[in-house]
């Protein structure tokens, strides 16, 4: 390849080469995605915002065991049914979602089918001013996300 | 797509990445990609010819040695870790030093093993050797005999205080000079201790966060 | 090896100085900070100290060198690492095993994958399971794919320290897509959390092959186009062409790895080396050059991700095998025996391990990482040494660290 | 009508060309680079501000001078605050020389698109914007910066050196027109009917080169090279002086850009002025010429910003003196010779225009051959198969 070698010492063609790429690419089309306005759709397995369903829930915390950083925080108490039965009734269910590395690793230890906590809500417009107070969920705020109103819930909310 | 097909299986390239003398008996051992090892019991090896090798050329350098999981271990004293790392880089051809750190048994005497982690390239395999040290005791550095020790030693001594005679150049590298204990030993707790360095006190209390009296401070319960 | 002391006497000299000159330098930064003696004269060499980083464009995150220069030439470097210390290390020795796979994502970022296959393969030996076939195909996949992905960061940033901006943006339009795949597969575009103790999480989803294939059949276009814009282009050249050359025996010396010790002339790659999952039975080949310097760095890092093509296409061609077993036989609680164990595979910087203490409990007793890059940067002294500042940028860029790794 | 003399007249140009530039470098120019750089990485560029983005340069302008004036401690203060004034006012007084157009009329009024015609404009021209070196300079030094200051002293060593090749280049084309002034060179070239890139090919791109260089741009954008220096000489600038940095940077600039038109492309006449075939040109007024041509450099310089890798600082020096000063040299004696060996006053620049002309056609059929090894090379790179087990 000494031709190749002599011509671009030459004739400064290895340059023109470079200008012709860069301006190929003036006329392709452009990968920008105008972000508030289009939006990418995530996939369906899209780790998101938290959701909990407190119906299926059994209280046995093994998410908050798996979590790998500990930021699951469940209270619960025996409380009698009408029937005469025991039930577990939660007091606290609290994700501190600030420090949440959406792993998934609760939503895999959910023994209920379907689960009972997931993630793949395709929700992950979170932003917020206040970091201790909005990205704190609690019960409420993770069965409802009107209580959470930084929260901009995506349009399909898969469940479970 | 759908339908099956078989695989062209090119023979496994079982060889080494360099041209090898004969490297004797290391074969069978070399061999990579056998079957995963059913065997979950270490067993002894201290008929193994590296080790053969390494009580010979070093005296009293083999304390006990193990294989598991076709890893082959040997224990070796403290003071004679360089003189093993020597050996095994100019007889035994492991000529790169993967890497050094340590592991700290709390309750145990020696409290430390530092562990070293060589390969050959021309066995294609490696070889853990460990030498126990007590709190405090020093380690031969191999940083004259494998420069790639060095760091590692330098992160070893920084993270569990094991110091190394005759490292060139041992100071603490992840943390900072002047850090107050040795974050991997066991007694080291897990949420960090107070390392007094807060660099600007008056504005940055302790425990961090914006100072009482900032005007952008919020309240948070 | 006939040679058994493989540096000359003067390399080894000079490469074992660099550490005693460190500190010598550190010393005499110390003392000789401005004093005024006398004023200099227009011919006195007059060497300054430079700080380069935490906090500079082409450090690659925060690591930070003090650097002696004379006017542009670097007399010393002296790297300051741990910025982004975060004790990983600790970490794993608090939590069961499972969990710990999350952390890795978080050691070199822009190849999590790579780091999870790691840390489950190390756990997959010391517990002797064997992982299905399929489930071998898909990790082998992700790697590659990763592999690809931190390749093109890679290619991208070093293009942007040494001037050439565009490349960044075609090899992050790429690289989105990898991500993309990604987040298809596993629902994370960055800190994957893809692999299981004993195999995956997930089967792929429908679809995710061809796409997949699509994807990788135009691949080979787009990287022509960054080697026409970058690979003959003489400024390229002539600032890749020589600078930091180092010899496969002072790389072997040194305990660098990866794509720098390919193209130093050593062909080792882990994945050939020693096979793990089903590397041994595909067909390709480890680029490798000889000059071992910036120039022939890039060279096979583009020809790898060339190769990284092919294996993913001879993965996905085997793979749409009847969907089936994607997970060994691995008990729900994970207690080892009480062994310990090292395995390492092939990340993209270099070879990346994991030496795991078990002591028969369901956590690490000691879980250590050896990273690639926090090896490969120490050998960045050796390399800068005599060169421009402006050099020492490009050779950041190439032994390619990411600073998670380095710090951890 | 009498208010508006001569004298008043070239104050009017004076002030509109002080507040026109500005302005076109904050709304057209950092605009188009930014957009076009954009289109060329494959995405939009900004396109917010504004419809299609077109306010871009007012909010970057806002921006700019909103934000916190800061001068380092220990900063040589005074240097500091007279650096990027030294920056801009050379690259505008140079415009003072530069012929937009031939005179028009507005209304009564008839006048020259030029601010002044000196007759030693293009020394003027070199001299004036050969100042603009000091602004940098000084910039680098009075910030107490390390950084700063190897970007001022990169930015000294470089614009002296390309200073010379830049000069030497603008020789040969005296040797052709035997005018110093701008608008006699533009007339000569009419006269002509030739643009002096023609004989000029070899002149034009040392000049074009040596141009880029001076303005600092990539590829020999050195004194600032944003991922070594952290932006060199103006790291320590902020606010309404980094502007006056910025702003000097761009009208340097349209200086080249202007200076490499007027000289080599014709100024405002239109391609091959001389050919009645092309008298439909006519229909862009001769302004309209100057602008479009000046676009083009312009377009150039980002087009350059957007390929190439940075040269390093020693690469560059040897570039200079190596190639671009002998060359230049070269170049001299060979318009020197062309135009004593020919009979007629003009006939050697016809000669060398066929020269030039034929090396130029003879490189595109040789890029093509290029290609097509280079296609070949890269094949070949690939390692077709795994190799057997050495």
């Amino acid at each position: 390849m000494a031709l190749k070698k002599w011509l671009d010492k030459l004739t400064l063609l290895d340059l023109f080469d470079g200008l012709s790429v860069t301006g190929r690419h003036l006329f392709t089309k452009k990968v920008t995605i105008q972000y508030p306005e289009q939006k990418k759709l995530p996939s369906d397995r899209f780790r998101g915002m938290f959701r909990l369903d407190e119906e299926r829930c059994i209280k046995c915390t093994l998410c908050a065991i798996e979590c790998p950083i500990n930021i699951i925080y469940i209270d619960w108490h025996n409380e009698k049914t009408p029937e005469g039965k025991s039930a577990k009734v939660l007091d606290r269910f609290d994700v501190d979602l600030k420090r949440c590395m959406f792993c998934q690793l609760c939503e895999e230890a959910c023994p209920t089918n379907p689960k009972s906590i997931w993630l793949t809500t395709k929700t992950y417009e979170m932003a917020a001013y206040d970091r201790n107070d909005s990205l704190y969920l609690d019960i409420r705020k993770l069965t409802d996300w009107r209580a959470a109103p930084n929260v901009k819930p995506f349009t399909v909310v898969e469940q479970g | 797509m759908a339908e099956e097909t078989p695989p062209p299986v090119p023979p496994p390239s079982d060889a080494p990445a360099e041209p090898a003398p004969a490297a004797p008996a290391a074969a069978p051992a070399a061999a990579p990609k056998a079957a995963p090892p059913k065997k979950v019991e270490a067993t002894d090896a201290s008929a193994h010819p590296w080790v053969e090798s390494l009580r010979s050329g070093v005296a009293g350098s083999v304390i006990s040695a193990k294989e598991f999981a076709r890893q082959v271990t040997v224990v070796v004293p403290r003071e004679q870790v360089a003189a093993v790392a020597r050996h095994l880089k100019d007889v035994e051809d492991f000529r790169y030093c993967v890497d050094v750190t340590a592991v700290d048994w709390r309750d145990r005497e020696p409290r430390f093993d530092v562990v070293y982690h060589f390969y050959s390239f021309s066995k294609n395999d490696r070889i853990r050797v460990k030498c126990g040290v007590g709190d405090g005791e020093e380690v031969p550095s191999i940083a004259e005999v494998f420069l790639a020790a060095n760091w590692p030693e330098r992160e070893t001594w920084d993270m569990f205080g094991i110091p190394f005679a005759g490292h060139p150049d041992l100071r603490r590298i992840l943390t900072w000079e002047g850090f107050h204990g040795y974050p991997l030993r066991k007694d080291f707790p897990v949420e960090g201790i107070d390392t007094g360095a807060a660099v600007y006190p008056e504005e940055w209390p302790e425990g961090g966060g914006p100072a009482p009296d900032d005007p952008n401070r919020k309240t948070v319960s | 090896m006939s040679d058994d002391r493989p540096l000359s006497e003067a390399d080894k000299a000079l490469a074992t100085q660099t550490a005693e000159e460190l500190r010598a330098a550190a010393l005499a930064a110390a003392e000789s900070l401005p004093v005024d003696v006398h004023p200099p004269t227009l011919f006195d060499v007059q060497e300054m100290e430079l700080n380069f980083g935490p906090q500079h464009p082409s450090t690659h995150g925060v690591l930070r060198l003090v650097i002696r220069v004379d006017g542009e030439r670097i007399l010393h470097t002296l790297p300051d690492v741990g910025y982004l210390h975060r004790g990983t290390e600790k970490l794993f020795e608090t939590e069961t095993y499972p969990m710990g796979i999350p952390h890795t994502d978080r050691l070199d970022y822009v190849a999590a994958a790579t780091n999870n296959h790691a840390y489950c393969l190390t756990i997959e030996k010391l517990l002797a399971v064997e992982i299905p076939r399929r489930a071998q195909l898909i990790r082998v996949i992700l790697d590659e794919l990763q592999r690809l992905s931190s390749h093109l960061v890679w290619l991208g940033t070093s293009g942007i320290d040494l001037g050439a901006v565009t490349p960044f943006w075609y090899a992050f339009r790429e690289r989105e897509q990898i991500l993309d795949f990604f987040e298809e597969y596993c629902g994370a575009r960055l800190t994957l959390n893809c692999m299981r103790i004993g195999g995956l999480p997930f089967d792929i989803t429908a679809g995710w092959v061809e796409r997949l294939m699509e994807f990788v059949d135009d691949l080979p276009s787009r990287i022509d186009d960054y080697e026409q814009l970058l690979t003959d282009n003489r400024i390229w050249k002539k600032r890749t062409v020589g600078i930091g050359v180092i010899s496969g025996e002072e790389c072997i010396e040194w305990g660098v790895t990866g794509p720098v010790l390919r193209a130093s002339g050593v062909e080792w790659d882990l994945r050939r080396a020693q096979p793990y999952e089903c590397y041994d039975e595909l067909d390709f080949a480890i680029p490798t050059r000889v000059n071992g310097d910036t120039y022939d760095r890039y060279i096979v890092r583009v020809q790898e991700m060339r190769q990284s093509v092919r294996i993913l296409r001879q993965c996905l061609e085997r793979l749409p095998l009847p969907p089936g077993e994607f997970r060994g036989k691995v008990p729900r609680v994970i207690k080892p025996v009480a062994e310990e164990v090292y395995a390492s595979i092939e990340s993209p910087k270099g070879e990346l391990g994991f030496y795991c203490v078990s002591n028969g409990t369901n956590r690490p007793y000691r879980m250590h990482v050896r990273p690639p890059s926090f090896i490969n940067l120490q050998a960045l002294p050796r390399l800068a040494k005599g060169h421009l500042v402006s050099d020492l940028v490009a050779l950041i860029g190439t032994i390619d660290i990411v600073l998670g790794e380095v710090d951890r | 009508m009498k208010v508006l003399t001569p004298t008043v007249l070239t104050y009017l140009k004076v002030v509109i060309l002080v507040a026109v530039v500005p302005a076109v470098v904050g709304f057209v120019i950092v605009l188009a680079e930014r957009r076009l750089m954009g289109f060329m990485q494959a995405r939009l560029g900004p396109n917010r501000v504004g419809p299609k983005g077109l306010l871009q340069g007012v909010a970057d302008l806002l921006k700019l001078v909103t934000k916190e004036d800061i001068t380092p401690a220990r900063a040589e203060k005074a240097v500091h605050f007279l650096a990027p004034v030294l920056a801009v006012v050379p690259a505008l007084t140079a415009l003072a020389v530069i012929p937009f157009g031939p005179a028009v009329r507005i209304g009564r009024i008839r006048t020259p698109l030029w601010v002044a015609d000196i007759n030693v404009g293009l020394l003027f021209l070199l001299a004036i914007t050969s100042i603009g070196v000091y602004g940098i300079i000084l910039g680098g030094w009075a910030s107490n910066n390390k950084y700063s200051l190897i970007g001022g002293l990169r930015s000294a060593a470089q614009l002296v050196s390309y200073e010379v090749p830049m000069g030497l280049a603008l020789v040969s084309v005296l040797i052709m027109t035997r005018s110093l002034s701008m608008v006699e060179i533009v007339l000569r070239q009419e006269r002509l009917g030739l643009w002096f890139v023609f004989p000029g090919l070899l002149a034009f791109f040392l000049y074009f080169v040596s141009g880029v260089a001076e303005t600092n741009r990539n590829p020999f954008d050195l004194p600032e090279a944003e991922s070594e220096l952290v932006s060199g000489f103006n790291t320590e600038y902020s606010g309404v002086k980094f502007a006056f940095f910025f702003l000097g940077e761009y009208a340097a600039m349209i200086v080249i850009s202007c200076v490499a038109v007027t000289v080599f492309f014709g100024g405002w006449l239109p391609p091959f002025p001389n050919v009645p075939a092309l008298d439909f040109l006519g229909v862009v007024p001769p302004f309209g010429w100057f602008l479009i041509k000046t676009g083009f450099f312009i377009f150039c310089y980002i087009w350059f910003r957007s390929t190439f890798p940075r040269y390093r600082f020693d690469q560059l020096m040897a570039l200079g003196w190596k190639w671009m000063i002998p060359l230049a040299l070269a170049n001299i004696v060979i318009v020197a010779l062309a135009v004593l060996l020919t009979p007629g006053r003009s006939d050697g620049m016809f000669v060398l225009s066929y020269i030039f002309g034929g090396l130029f056609v003879l490189m595109f059929l040789l890029a093509k051959l290029r290609r097509k090894l280079a296609r070949r090379e890269r094949l070949a790179a690939v390692p077709a198969s795994a190799p057997e087990a050495t």
